[in-house]
């Protein structure tokens, strides 16, 4: 049993490194919601069933989402500036 | 390059000092005095299988409102933010066929999926929180479906105001007809382990996730931008 | 040793968002750093609360009540405690692109204001 | 009744396998759609059977996650496949029939 959540846990910090160390913006936001989403199954093997629940919905599902949406709005505001200067 | 490696200096002194923590940290055996009462009288008291949701609801049921509260104030200045600073993006990419249709499809279904879940709080995991996220994702799968349709906030709003002003007076409802604010025995527990059951449990839930689930939708909406403020498209 | 493991993995997380806070130039990629900060915070908050060969504290008839279960407190509290954290993101979010209209940049080093 | 759940579990990972598998050998991003969607679908409805098996009562549970299932996962493929064509991910050298290209044209 433990096996598995020591796999869990490396893929966790694996994901958390390469939302640090990725150049691009939109993969570092990705690997955040991936990293949330394993976070939700280190949860379970700790016996908290509702915490993951939340985890899988808010803090991998909505967050991704709204971070793509702020990016979306910087993104087409240089592109309007850009076509502006 | 001096800041990164100051950074990594003071990163490694936390991480001893927390790693030095780990090491003595002992795992109990047993629950503390307070952990244990809930789990043990929480069943005859109030009724509710899922402990964690008596003690969201009822027994921490301050921590809950003031919780409601932030959430409330987050997407307050959300809305007003996004309301100061009109976005003027082009129309985007309409989603195809397939797309709007299994939208349309699902959205309903989705939202019974979050009652359900809400409902459903007392007995199984889940509950308002959970509920609310995932009305909010249903509502996100409309905009993401339609990104040039107009939706209103006001909706959200109307929701928002009368869940949390009933969550409120079912608190003091509680202080008037049982031991405390929000307390939920003001109706009977019931048999235990039916949905109607664990006395205003289930109630005070529903309202819960109304509520949050206003509040992310409407966050939601703000951050995406076509909503009140924004370009007005005509389809 | 399973609370040990996820501890572990909880530290570890909350050294990696702290570093990004610290060292990333990018308002959104300072926000992720918050973001896995948080989830690090959580994953150690429930594994204080884990008691070995433990239930979750969902009882399901009531003769079961002389069986252990984990801590209910802790994972109320990180219940309530991921809510928010979205709220705050939201929040920061919004601020980054309020900052990038005014600015014009998401660089923190563009933003001088405070700086003399 | 064990039994029966236990070789369906078997036949849903080995299904699993051959989506990872296409996944790694399939040349464009079009192609690993195609074999991730259909060869998961299949898989999680074998595995949601074999749960069934196991413990009879979650059945009408499992139907209405086999059902949710059948309705999103197509759904959620198309998107990712148009969002990919439209950002113009590159088609493998061997596609011989680009309809969507012709329609936008024509």
């Amino acid at each position: 049993m433990e096996i598995f959540l020591i796999i869990f846990a490396v893929l966790t910090v694996a994901s958390a490194l390469i939302a640090v160390a990725t150049t691009k913006k939109a993969v570092s936001i990705l690997a955040a919601g991936v990293m949330g989403l394993f976070a939700s199954i280190v949860f379970i093997f700790l016996a908290a069933p509702d915490v993951a629940m939340t985890e899988a919905a808010i803090g991998s599902g909505l967050t991704t989402f709204i971070f793509f949406f702020a990016l979306n709005r910087v993104k087409s505001d240089r592109a309007q500036g850009g076509a502006d200067d | 390059m001096i800041k990164k490696a100051l950074a990594v200096l003071l990163l490694a002194q936390l991480c001893t000092i927390l790693f030095s923590f780990l090491s003595v940290y002992q795992e109990p055996t047993s629950l503390n005095a307070v952990s244990s009462h809930y789990i043990h009288n929480e069943p005859k008291e109030l009724g509710a299988a899922n402990a964690v949701t008596a003690v969201v609801v009822t027994y921490r049921g301050l921590d809950t409102l003031g919780e409601v509260t932030i959430l409330f104030a987050a997407s307050v200045v959300v809305g007003l933010l996004m309301f100061l600073h009109k976005n003027e993006s082009a129309p985007r990419r309409d989603g195809s066929e397939l797309l709007k249709t299994g939208a349309s499809l699902l959205f309903p279904l989705i939202l019974l999926f979050g009652a359900y879940v809400f409902i459903n709080g007392h007995l199984s995991p889940g509950g308002g929180f959970q509920g609310g996220a995932i009305i909010a994702s249903a509502l996100m799968l409309t905009i993401l479906a339609n990104p040039n349709r107009h939706v209103g906030h006001g909706f959200f709003w109307a929701i928002e105001s009368i869940s949390g002003f009933v969550f409120v007076l079912l608190g003091i409802a509680g202080l008037v007809l049982a031991g405390g604010f929000l307390d939920s025995r003001v109706l009977p527990p019931g048999t235990f382990g039916h949905v109607a059951s664990a006395g205003l449990i289930p109630v005070i839930y529903i309202f819960v996730g109304l509520k949050v689930g206003a509040e992310l939708s409407s966050v939601v909406l703000s951050l995406h931008g076509k909503s009140e403020g924004g370009v007005q498209h005509h389809d | 040793m399973t609370s040990t493991i996820a501890m572990t993995t909880g530290i570890l997380l909350v050294l990696i968002g702290l570093f990004a806070i610290l060292t990333q130039k990018d308002l959104i990629r300072i926000i992720v750093g918050f973001s896995i900060f948080d989830i690090g915070v959580h994953v150690i908050m429930i594994s204080i609360g884990y008691i070995s060969d433990a239930t979750a504290p969902i009882i399901e008839n009531l003769s079961q009540l002389g069986q252990s279960y984990v801590d209910p407190v802790p994972q109320a509290l990180v219940l309530t405690a991921i809510v928010i954290g979205l709220g705050i993101s939201a929040f920061m979010l919004t601020f980054a692109v309020f900052m990038f209209k005014k600015r014009g940049s998401l660089d923190i080093n563009s933003f001088r204001d405070l700086k003399w | 009744m064990e039994m029966t759940g236990a070789i369906l579990l078997l036949l849903a990972s080995i299904v699993f396998l051959v989506s990872a598998l296409g996944l790694v050998r399939m040349p464009d991003v079009y192609n690993r759609i195609q074999t991730s969607t259909k060869a998961t679908t299949l898989g999680t409805i074998l595995a949601m059977a074999a749960v069934a098996f196991l413990h009879p009562d979650w059945t009408p549970k499992l139907a209405l996650v086999v059902l949710f299932i059948l309705l999103t996962n197509p759904i959620s493929s198309h998107v990712v496949a148009r969002a990919a064509y439209f950002k113009r991910v590159k088609l493998s050298d061997r596609t011989v029939e680009d309809q969507l290209k012709d329609k936008l044209e024509g």
